[in-house]
């Protein structure tokens, strides 16, 4: 759980890669499922620093947000959550391209991205205050600099598209970065927001995890062509990785981004994955998913690829692998606990930050509203009832 | 008589309507293979073929846009929204399209289409997913809004909102929608109550009580424990939102003297202002009281475990009651 | 104090916003080289820069869902929508995004967007360019909706909006673009009326006429034709419309005993509802004939040739007042 | 004005044409600014039928066109209509594009195709009714199988693709299609038309104008690149002509109506033209625009080149010269007297068609309406009570 820091790129890049670009382009694959290193001519250049130790501290990150969302996804089913939207098979997505960023770029994400959401530091407890029904969202945007999750679809793209154009304005070289899936590259948003990233050539990275589905509809339905060759007709650049392999997903978001702070603009990134699990803990993808299907990809999975990377370096030792164990238990507790203890909200807490300044037509439902509770004779309400401003 | 829950109801009109019409199509995200994420259109891809139940590209605007060109082809587009607070992509293609074309074209073209939205509250759902947007289309020219509270109505409107020429806002109480009940559906579109009708659930002579789609239950249940202490409420279920059948209102209020309106919706800018305006107007010598709405907060909808709060409950409702009664009530003493 | 139309008060507020506060950006379609279609925008691309002054690619989601993301980086953006049609397909930011993430993030990301929006009817356009959706949006948790009725508030509010930190949509009476009049350009945002608060026109004793943005004008005049006859009105000019300033709409019509309110947006689920609805509930004991609307029809915005019909004018207005007043008017005799 | 009911194309089509797309399409130009005809490998099979007699017909109606044009823009002026969106400068796009339909299949345009109206038969007083603020629409759609004008923009594109969705239902050979403007292309709801059209392969042509400017913002400012590239990201392959071109529109929307009927699916055309004049009859163009761009698009006139085409093969005779004067002539009279001459629409014309059924909440406006008017002791407004319904 770290953020990128190092300036990658310089001028000694690759720059084909820089512009890679127009229909069909080739799969970016750095580790095959097998857990083999297979080398690339322009894709190597961008993860040359990444160490033995840093590979050790991805697949961490990995294996940990996967134990968050199973544990999440746990306690949806124990009654904890209302529901959980799961990440599995998305680790290499999330956190190749999460642990690239900068601290001061930003991230608007959609609901699926809670593995994004701990590399960027949110606080376990964070994570699912939403989920559990506590509040509309579980942080402040500020403190990790990444938006609270987006649900209506493709939303976040034009957010991340005007926080880019400030960027813009503001003469920084800090880059915003969207998450969105297949499913959302139909709708109008997604689509402007690439017509005003092109037009303006700011600084945003479009970042499209092709999970294949979009609750029961095939990506094939959204589109009979590959993903990434959508952005060429806006004029932007693409490029379309193996997203069940983390390098390759740090490389390319790497190249996107570098071109962003260098002012080339938007980038557009398909990385290819699968969803493993269900849409959310309320659906029942047997209704409509081929199991066939789910088995292929569960040989391409991202973690296990990894520990096979580590275990041909001989680097996948009990160590590593109890140090591994360990903190995922430990953030899991941390989680659970911090998820059954969360206090409920207050009764009042639902007119509060409405506005941002009064409102007299709220002022006089929320003082109506405490009579109300205070005339059950509740001592809780008359005190808040005070309280509530 | 079926049992049925009102779901299965929604989803046996629909059958009825693509088995009478075969220019009936449905529309909508995950509608087809997995039958909605409700169920609503289970097994109906199945049996009429792709192409008269589509799953569509995730793309509201488009979905409603390419309805009003299935309709300008002659054919009668019933189209799903999955949650309320989806619908807002197309608000653009409803208001500017669908509610306007027949005006547009001096009646040359027909908008038959069918908008099927499942709306409210109460099921635990994170933020979008709870919305009651319906005074959005009440407010808009050229647009039918019904909302049905049972599943007998679940299964004639639904046939009904089809084979309406205009444009019709259909607006489902997902959380009524494992309620079950008896459904003849012998009941054709044709004889069973038109849409555009209130109907009178319970008689009373001390206030009429206005409710449509999830609250109807609620409204019922409060004048079960109205009339334990003595109170006589008249519930009328609207069912049609726009236009609101005020005959039936004004009626019962005529003979009450007292109103009540409740919804999910926030207060201001709501439906029950446009009724408690109108039945002000209509009655204002038959009033001993100022009608009372009993509704949502005016803030967006609230997390799941705040929603009671802002859902009116009984207990609000009888309040509000007690408020046209002029009995102690939890404002009692405030002024104006 | 300086002589100048609606079209330029606007134009000084927003140059004294731009040289005030260097978040402040402005974004719309032909704002920039054309200075907008209306010419509100002239000349400010030339004296700020293409970066405070964009025009932006022709699609209305992208433009409020952008400045939402200048919002998120600390910027006051201020959009204009070229005409009150087109806002439609920018719903979904402005309903689910602009108005709700405040309170989705919990106060911690501020929305101090402006959304300027020409508005009405009366210039002979065709349609979608005259119409008043006003109404869509006080019904929306989470923002706040003004009209303005001459140059002076125009100067004024329009400052006001863009400095307050919650989400201002901003409807300009375009027909009144040229109306022209004195401002004082030192009265600053700060010193002039807050832009929640309503203001009394004109002091009358027999009814309360509240009206807003183009309608302001025909009230007076109006007020001014009744007075020949004897009638005393109180003209309102709401100014907010959400909220609603009712601690002075209340004042008047405690007096006053009659309220008729006037708005060119249709009568079912207007403004005119919740301003009736509201007022009843709050002065019923006072008010001795029921709230008066006096509206545009629920219709499409008719043709230019016929649109006289459909707008509130002079006479109108009169026999509504004269309905409110028990006054022979055009529907004496008729039951509710 | 007739349109084109031969069946084209057929297996001996050149094969290339029909699958033209990718980035940067070459332009296909068939006649020369100077009137010259350049023969094209491809392009020259689909205008093989046309005859003299056919171009001298094409040549009168895009002179016909340009005269209803610019009497309209007249009518305007003498404030006998309200606005005007003056075509002058894409008479070869329209006429071109509207002459190859064939009568089942189905238009849906934008407020400026009025040379597109003329070539499916819409009556000249018609093509004024709402332009005169007389009617909300000028004619029924059915028949001339043309939608009224659409003035949100890119509205129709959605319109034509569920129409096309119909066709394809019903199993007919006809196709829809839909004109917009460059500015169009950057709505979310054009995006979204193409989305549809591919993932179902529907028979639709996406008729693109490129006439340089929306109002007075340049092309350049909705896309860096041209806007044929635009579809190819949908999987829907693109043709990019000269739209001053009359025989080039023909041959490209040719290409396009025979792969739909064929079931091919959908095709995107970008016709690159210039808007000669004003946005409308109420823009100054001249804020804005640089008076040399006009004038280097004044030689690239779409009916100069047909004429002196026509010259350099001796049909340009004072005959045919005198015929089409007269025609314009003839048609513009018949304009301008039906304008003028139009019964303004009664008062309770407002309430009529809002609903197919009766309303309550209207029925009691109207009759709210009609007793206003009938108190002020109109006798008229007291017919028309009667007659309202
Ligand atoms: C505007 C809108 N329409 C519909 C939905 C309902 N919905 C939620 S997730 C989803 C599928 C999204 O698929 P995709 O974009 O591929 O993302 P994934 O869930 O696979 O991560 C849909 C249709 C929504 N949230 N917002
Ligand atoms: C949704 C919408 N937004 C804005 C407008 C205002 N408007 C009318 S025409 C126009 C420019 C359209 O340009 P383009 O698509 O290139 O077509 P052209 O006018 O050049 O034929 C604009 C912005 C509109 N009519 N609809
Ligand atoms: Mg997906
Ligand atoms: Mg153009």
């Amino acid at each position: 759980m770290s953020t990128d820091e190092t300036g990658q790129g310089g001028a000694s890049a690759p720059t084909s890669a820089q512009g890679t670009s127009g229909p069909a382009a080739r799969l970016v694959q750095l580790i095959t499922p097998a857990g083999e290193r297979v080398s690339h001519p322009e894709f190597d250049f961008w993860v040359r620093d990444i160490t033995d130790e840093q590979l050790c501290s991805l697949y961490e990150d990995m294996s940990v947000v996967r134990r968050i969302d199973l544990e999440a996804t746990a306690l949806q089913r124990q009654g904890e959550l209302g529901l959980w939207p799961p990440l599995l098979g998305q680790e290499a997505a999330q956190v190749g391209s999460a642990r690239t960023l900068r601290s001061d770029d930003f991230v608007f994400s959609s609901y699926r991205e809670n593995g994004v959401a701990y590399c960027r530091g949110v606080d376990l407890v964070d994570l699912l205050r939403m989920w559990r029904g506590n509040a509309p969202s579980g942080w402040d945007p500020y403190t990790v600099n990444m938006a609270t999750p987006q649900i209506i679809i493709g939303a976040q793209t034009l957010h991340a598209t005007g926080y880019a154009m400030g960027i813009q304005n503001d003469g920084a070289d800090s880059v915003a970065i969207t998450y969105f899936g297949d499913g959302a590259t139909s709708e109008g948003d997604v689509n402007e927001a690439m017509v005003f990233a092109a037009s303006f050539q700011v600084p945003v990275v479009f970042f499209c995890t092709n999970n294949h589905w979009a609750i029961s509809e095939p990506v094939r339905l959204q589109s009979h062509i590959q993903l990434a060759d959508r952005a060429a007709g806006f004029g932007i650049p693409s490029l379309r990785v193996d997203g069940n392999d983390v390098l390759a997903v740090m490389a390319a978001t790497r190249v996107a981004l570098d071109r962003a702070r260098r002012g080339g603009g938007p980038t557009f990134i398909e990385a290819v994955s699968y969803r493993m699990g269900p849409h959310t803990t309320a659906d029942d993808p047997t209704r409509y998913r081929d199991p066939n299907e789910l088995e292929d990809w569960a040989a391409k999975d991202p973690i296990s690829r990894v520990a096979a990377l580590l275990d041909r370096k001989g680097l996948l030792t009990e160590g590593l692998q109890q140090q591994i164990k360990d903190k995922a238990d430990a953030v899991a507790r941390e989680m659970r606990d911090g998820c059954t203890r969360m206090p409920d909200p207050e009764p009042l807490d639902v007119f509060k930050h409405v506005y941002s300044t009064p409102n007299s037509w709220l002022d006089r439902q929320q003082d109506h509203y405490s009579r109300y509770l205070a005339s059950f004779g509740d001592p809780d309400a008359a005190t808040l009832e005070e309280g509530a401003r | 008589m079926t049992q049925m829950t009102f779901a299965r109801a929604i989803n046996a009109g629909l059958r009825k309507s693509l088995e009478n019409d075969p220019k009936v199509v449905l529309l909508g995200e995950d509608i087809g293979t997995l039958g909605g994420v409700f169920r609503v259109t289970d097994g109906l891809q199945k049996d009429f073929g792709k192409h008269r139940v589509v799953d569509t590209p995730l793309a509201e605007s488009a979905i409603v846009g390419t309805a009003v060109g299935l309709a300008y082809r002659g054919y009668r587009p019933v189209v799903e929204i999955q949650f309320d607070g989806f619908v807002y992509p197309a608000f653009d293609q409803i208001v500017s399209q669908v509610a306007k074309l027949h005006y547009r074209t001096r009646g040359a073209v027909k908008m038959p289409i069918t908008i099927r939205i499942p709306f409210g509250g109460g099921i635990g759902s994170p933020e979008h997913h709870s919305e009651s947007p319906e005074a959005y289309f009440t407010h808009t020219a050229g647009l039918r809004v019904v909302s049905v509270a049972n599943p007998q109505d679940a299964y004639t409107v639904i046939q009904q909102a089809i084979s309406c020429d205009d444009p019709v806002l259909f607006f489902e109480p997902k959380r009524r929608y494992h309620d079950k009940a008896d459904v003849d559906e012998s009941a054709g579109p044709g004889t069973a109550l038109p849409m555009d009708q209130a109907r009178v659930l319970t008689q009373g002579s001390d206030v009429t009580l206005v409710a449509y789609g999830p609250l109807v239950k609620t409204a019922l249940d409060a004048a079960t424990a109205a009339a334990d202490e003595g109170i006589s409420i008249e519930v009328i279920d609207l069912r049609s939102l726009a236009p609101v059948d005020y005959e039936t209102v004004v009626a019962s209020v005529k003979r009450t003297g007292r109103l009540v309106v409740t919804h999910e919706a926030g207060e201001s800018g709501g439906l029950g202002a446009e009724v408690a305006a109108s039945i002000t107007e209509r009655c204002f010598y038959h009033l001993e009281a100022a009608p009372v709405r009993v509704t949502g907060f005016d803030i967006p909808y609230p997390s799941s475990k705040l929603e009671m709060h802002h859902l009116p409950g009984l207990d609000r409702i009888l309040d509000g009651v007690d408020r046209a009664l002029g009995r102690p009530n939890s404002l009692s003493g405030l002024e104006g």
